[in-house]
């Protein structure tokens, strides 16, 4: 056991290196602090454009579409590498992970010619438009209409949690186009410009006071056929080619932590000592550092599979469910050790990083929900990790129109 | 066996229910959340006030109504459910009840008919910033009449009128009894986590302010004065358990997927049960409490503390889970969830954190174990 | 608030105390030591016969089956007293509790006459044949057969989890008659003598190496049909009757509790000094303080309405699911507090009390199911108390020998 | 990124897979743990010692295999899996590594063989009755050359050659090396909670005895003795936790209610979900254990700590609701679920309870923070 890079990777990792060290300015060196979102956006495109000009734009795409083929392995390090810099990627994310991939398959080479390249190169940005109010962990559940009218289709319906919604180009969207066949059978799938009369779009504001996110409402919005992926009434398969690609996509998911925690009670104190003497205090402190240290752990593991050319196993399958309720008790009891003084919100006194709590505590409830709920992961680890029966469906086959929906 | 409250506290309670859905509806508590400038309804304050709660544990001859201790309990668990923004607990669970417990009969007669009648507002300033405060480490000094120090955060300390402060002298930690509207203090509202109780730093230079109780003695008169408050404050926070548990009801019964009600699925059956289980073990034992304090029994220290214990854990599971069962909009601004979660973080502080009164709840328990031998 | 009795209880109580302290020894002033079990139901059997000679034998029951119909409060502030003397009642609880109201509701009144009176008295014990290996959480889901033949029925099968089986003069039976109607519906009730020919009573040992109960073999056991309760068919009602009656009897429910760790931790050291100083100690003996505090002040309320004469709230569901948690996690944790030595058992050199705590450790897994797993019970608190509907039920109305019963 | 074991490791653990589904089902554990007399599977041992496994971490030039501790990993997984009723831990993880640690040339020229061959059986006396051990509360006393006072749980004690015992002497704690043939040694079996695993007590009474490693040292030998044991206890604690899993998995699958596979209900697989998450960071965690171990690296005491603390958690959770899963068949003598139960705890009290890895991991973690600020 080592953590070395094979020859391969390390070679890789030092053409990375050169390229960002020209390119970049490492984390902590920058100040972007009162930057727009506009000033950010702009910043993405430019930092697009230019990991496009030297082959860096989309690490793990064919040759044919601007991408360089690398293997999974390369993925991680370029991504441990870039990390290290304050590189401007999260406008990106699910346009090169999911919307051009699903693009790549399923598109006319016309269309794929015309819009791939625009995307490798920063000059569009794509969302990803699925969810709706009533399809959150069901996620098939969708009730955003696309009838046909000629060679187009008309779109009626609501998305919602699109991520960047506001200043995207282009987006990907799954509709029902018939509601009378099964919930699995009656959808298809098209990608739009964000930017078409009919689509309005609003923030959602989360409890957090942040608004990462849009509910994106279609009004009789006119879609060519020509952007139709795959068959009519076949965009759950579509969808499953997609969400294959899914990564972990649901905004800022950096919070608390056990170093932070450490820090924390290494300068406060608790029955007039340091509460990192208190027993009580270091018991948490090591359960929280397990998993810390677990998911750490694990992770390496997975690249272990990945650098040997493995498929790796289901490990990584927890991280999310173990890492959003970590987050949430760190948040919770730093607050607790700060007292009464736990809940003021101040940022020209905060020489305990107390915002970092507060952040993580408001911030946690969202990350235990987003990308699959901890209920739904822990079905998913059930069912695909260990092999356990599904749920009995009662929707199974039924027409999506005489699916139970609960009370209007 | 008589362990449950009676028909006319039954009733009472009715009557703040009733009181309570007209006055004080969600959409209440928004408007303070999403102010910049209100620090509680000031409607809602005058209609309790109207009501004659601010003189519920206040003796007649006082200018209270001279019920009791339950009457105050049942009060603060209808409070706790409707998330109530005003001053009520700072006001009355603790400036009234420092000044019944500690008070000289002029400072009684100087104070209480005016707290009864709610045209002052008082408060308890403990805190001295962030971290819990030490009976040995009191920043804030009183000698010859005057208080000098600063005291944050200080629940509903920007609009209350008097407060009840803790502080160093050179017999021993104190209280003592301050006009704030007097010379040498500067008052800051700060913001929170839970907009819906406004909080304030003071700077004391040099103000006016006169001893309460014995020189000294401060210390172990907070800790009576903090047992007594923990047993009202796990009422409201049963209160708002109750509330938060009953909204996830509600909303997983409506709400369907994969074409069932959510209410269905074991995963969300499961979690409301241990909801359901953490809020009545947490309700009966604030009656435990309810009892001990109404009957000034020496089971209060550790009635109190398990009370409070209990209770704290209790609102903080209903209303983290309460987001949970909504899923996505559980964390929408939009949605009422986080009014939960916000208070039930700022009460679960606002006496002193979880571990103090698991702390005290333990040290009761030998005291008792000891007594018992 | 007070927890005095009204002037009626305070009555009542004070004759069952001159009834006891005139018959019985207090807890802890006598030696059963080296008793046998033969030995201990005989003085079950002679305390049962003298309560009924005073009219302490059934206090719930009806004046006409020599009961004297006392109210709810007037059972708790019996089994208060009683509880404090050194009495015998086991062998009986099941027999009053439950079988006899069920013979009292369904029996002829030549059955009542003959049964009733003898149990009553204590000249015989009952037991309760319900449980069967395929029939846990799924109680309907039973396989025993019984089937007509002229005035009797024949029984074939088996049960289990029967408390006292190999004592027992009668028990009740719950059968298969039809199992081609559905499961609730083909079921058929008997009493019977547990001497019939044909019944074979087995010992269950149990992880703790106790053996509180039985598994019953039926081979050819014929029933006269006057032995039935209730309609052919018609079983499940009856069930319920039962149950309706039915109390905690999982054996021996008790065990370790927060007195007992607070003495262990008083007396105990660790990091060189008293455990009871340990800041992460006293947070563990605070949080299961407030369980059991909460489970007793539950009970106060419980009662409280009773005395009142009110049906008392579902709040008494919680008690065994936080108990049998609260025991296992007390047991597990003063083990760990005694550290290596901690699994040691050792009777004659037990200061500490270790095999109090050992017990419970492994007892609590057993009180964890019997009676209604941790899982059944939050069920029924979803369901009965807050209301929530019964999960997907895939059994319903299907007939019995065509539901799934899984792999062979 | 070389975070995994080797080809040549997993072929070892196929090989010992084998090894033990053949020679150590189930009803081997069971017949030990029915036994009053035995106190391990003599044929099983036997076995282990042909294959080498007594020698794997010992040098060649001692008569050992000479592989190293990753291999030692692999075979203590499947020890744990397989619930092995052998002394394998007290005489490979601790005997063993005591004399390599700590042992002069003599010492390790005298005993390394014949451990390594298996003719003798080694454990770590260190326990002294209920309660942990602490340095300066050592009541086993050494002093010119004898050792007195009573060790009790001593793993394996009743059937161990040597014992390295933990005893006070005037220049501080001390280890020393003892002859449990010898004179002045009294040895009982004592009944435990988990008779798959033996333990005794032993009194000493002026047995002769000889230094291991330096005196007044002893207790600093220990906590890195037991840093090391506890990786390796770590990995059959999860190899047992696995067991366990399955076994619930197994279980859940087959056994049908209400129509059903158990296994479709939420309740159960999110249960089984929760125990493949536990077993997931233990076995995780083990890993870097392994890797700090057989590197010597000086993350050790924090890498031991969180392996050891994670695994003795997975464990005790799975071992748990294993039986949970089972329903009434799960709290019976006849089905196997309480041979993990039992085996869980015994594991997680055998290198000292919970407590004293959760302190060390913080230790070692402020140390870590230190060394990077």
């Amino acid at each position: 056991m080592n953590f070395d890079d094979t020859p391969e990777e390390a070679s890789f990792r030092a053409e990375a290196q050169a390229f960002l060290s020209a390119n970049a300015e490492l984390k902590g060196t920058t100040e972007q602090g009162d930057e727009t979102e506009d000033e950010y956006i702009e910043r993405a495109r430019a930092w697009q454009k230019l990991k496009s000009e030297n082959g860096w734009a989309c690490l793990s795409w064919p040759v044919e579409y601007g991408g360089r083929g690398a293997s999974p392995m390369e993925l991680i390090i370029w991504g441990q590498e870039e990390g290290k810099y304050d590189a401007p990627v999260g406008p990106y994310v699910i346009g090169l992970g999911m919307c051009g991939p699903t693009v790549a398959a399923y598109a006319s080479d016309e269309h794929k010619n015309e819009r791939l390249p625009r995307l490798v190169s920063g000059e569009d940005i794509w969302c990803q438009l699925f969810s709706e109010p009533s399809a959150g962990s069901d996620l098939a559940n969708l009730r955003t209409r696309s009838e046909r009218d000629g060679d187009d289709w008309i779109i009626n319906g609501q998305k919602i949690w699109t991520s960047g919604a506001h200043y995207c180009d282009w987006g990907i969207l799954v509709t029902r186009s018939d509601p009378k066949v099964a919930k699995h059978k009656g959808l298809t799938f098209f990608f739009l410009d964000m930017k078409s009369p009919g689509v309005e779009i609003r923030p959602i504001k989360q409890i957090s006071g942040g608004s990462n996110f849009n509910e994106v409402y279609f009004t009789d919005v006119r879609i060519p056929d020509s952007q139709r992926l795959g068959e009519v009434g076949g965009g759950w398969g579509v969808c499953l080619t997609t969400l294959m690609n899914e990564r972990l996509a649901v905004g800022d998911t950096s919070g608390v932590d056990v170093p932070n925690l450490m820090e924390l009670v290494s300068r406060i104190e608790l029955d007039g000592e340091p509460a990192l003497h208190n027993n009580a205090v270091r018991e948490k402190i090591a359960n929280w550092y397990c998993q810390m240290s677990g998911l750490r752990n694990t992770r390496y593991r997975v690249m272990s599979a990945l650098s040997r050319g493995q498929t790796p196993g289901p490990e990584n399958s927890i991280s999310k469910v173990v890492g959003a309720g970590k987050m949430q008790g760190i948040g919770s009891f730093g607050i607790d050790l700060m007292d009464m003084g736990g809940i003021v919100v101040d940022s020209d006194n905060d020489d305990l990083n107390s915002q970092l709590f507060q952040g993580s505590f408001m911030g946690a409830p969202g990350l235990r929900i987003a990308g699959g709920t901890d209920e739904v992961l822990r079905n998913i680890i059930a069912e695909r990790v260990l092999g356990l029966p599904q749920d009995v469906r009662v929707d199974k086959g039924i027409p999506f129109n005489e699916i139970a929906q609960g009370p209007a | 066996m008589n362990f449950e409250f009676s028909e006319e506290q039954n009733l009472l309670r009715d009557q703040a229910q009733r009181f309570l859905r007209d006055k004080c509806p969600l959409e209440t508590v928004r408007t303070v959340l999403d102010s910049m400038t209100l620090s509680h309804d000031a409607a809602l304050w005058q209609g309790m006030i109207d009501l004659g709660w601010t003189g519920v544990s206040i003796p007649e001859r006082y200018g209270g109504v001279g019920l009791g201790y339950l009457e105050l309990c049942v009060i603060a668990e209808e409070l706790g459910r409707s998330l109530a923004p005003t001053p009520f607990a700072s006001s009355v669970y603790l400036a009234t009840e420092a000044l019944l417990l500690f008070g000289s009969d002029a400072q009684k007669e100087n104070y209480l008919p005016r707290l009864a009648a709610g045209e002052i507002v008082g408060t308890y300033a403990m805190a001295e910033g962030r971290g819990a405060v030490a009976a040995n480490k009191l920043k804030t000094s009183f000698s010859d009449g005057a208080l000098s120090g600063d005291k944050l955060p200080v629940p509903d300390g920007d609009i209350a009128d008097i407060a009840i402060v803790l502080a160093a002298s050179k017999a021993g930690p104190v209280m003592c009894i301050v006009d704030l509207n007097s010379s040498g203090i500067e008052r800051t509202v700060l913001e929170t986590m839970d907009p819906t109780r406004s909080q304030a730093s003071i700077c004391f230079d040099r103000a006016p302010a006169a001893l309460l109780g014995e020189a000294g003695n401060g210390w172990e008169q907070s800790q009576e004065l903090l047992s007594r408050a923990a047993v009202l404050f796990a009422f409201e926070q049963c209160g708002g358990a109750q509330a938060a548990l009953d909204m996830a009801k509600d909303y997983a019964l409506e709400r369907y997927a994969f074409g069932r009600s959510i209410a269905s699925f074991q995963a969300i059956k499961h979690k409301l049960a241990d909801m359901y289980i953490a809020t009545t073990l947490a309700r009966s034992n604030s009656y435990y409490g309810a009892w001990a304090l109404s009957t000034d029994a020496p089971e209060l220290p550790l009635a109190a503390a398990t009370a409070r214990v209990s209770s704290t854990q209790a609102f903080n599971e209903c209303a983290s889970e309460n987001i949970q069962t909504h899923g996505g909009m559980g964390f929408t601004w939009e949605f009422n969830c986080h009014l939960y979660y916000r208070r039930a973080k700022s009460l679960a502080v606002n006496l002193g954190g979880l571990h103090r009164w698991q702390d005290q709840l333990v040290t009761a328990l030998e005291q008792s174990t000891a007594a018992e031998a």
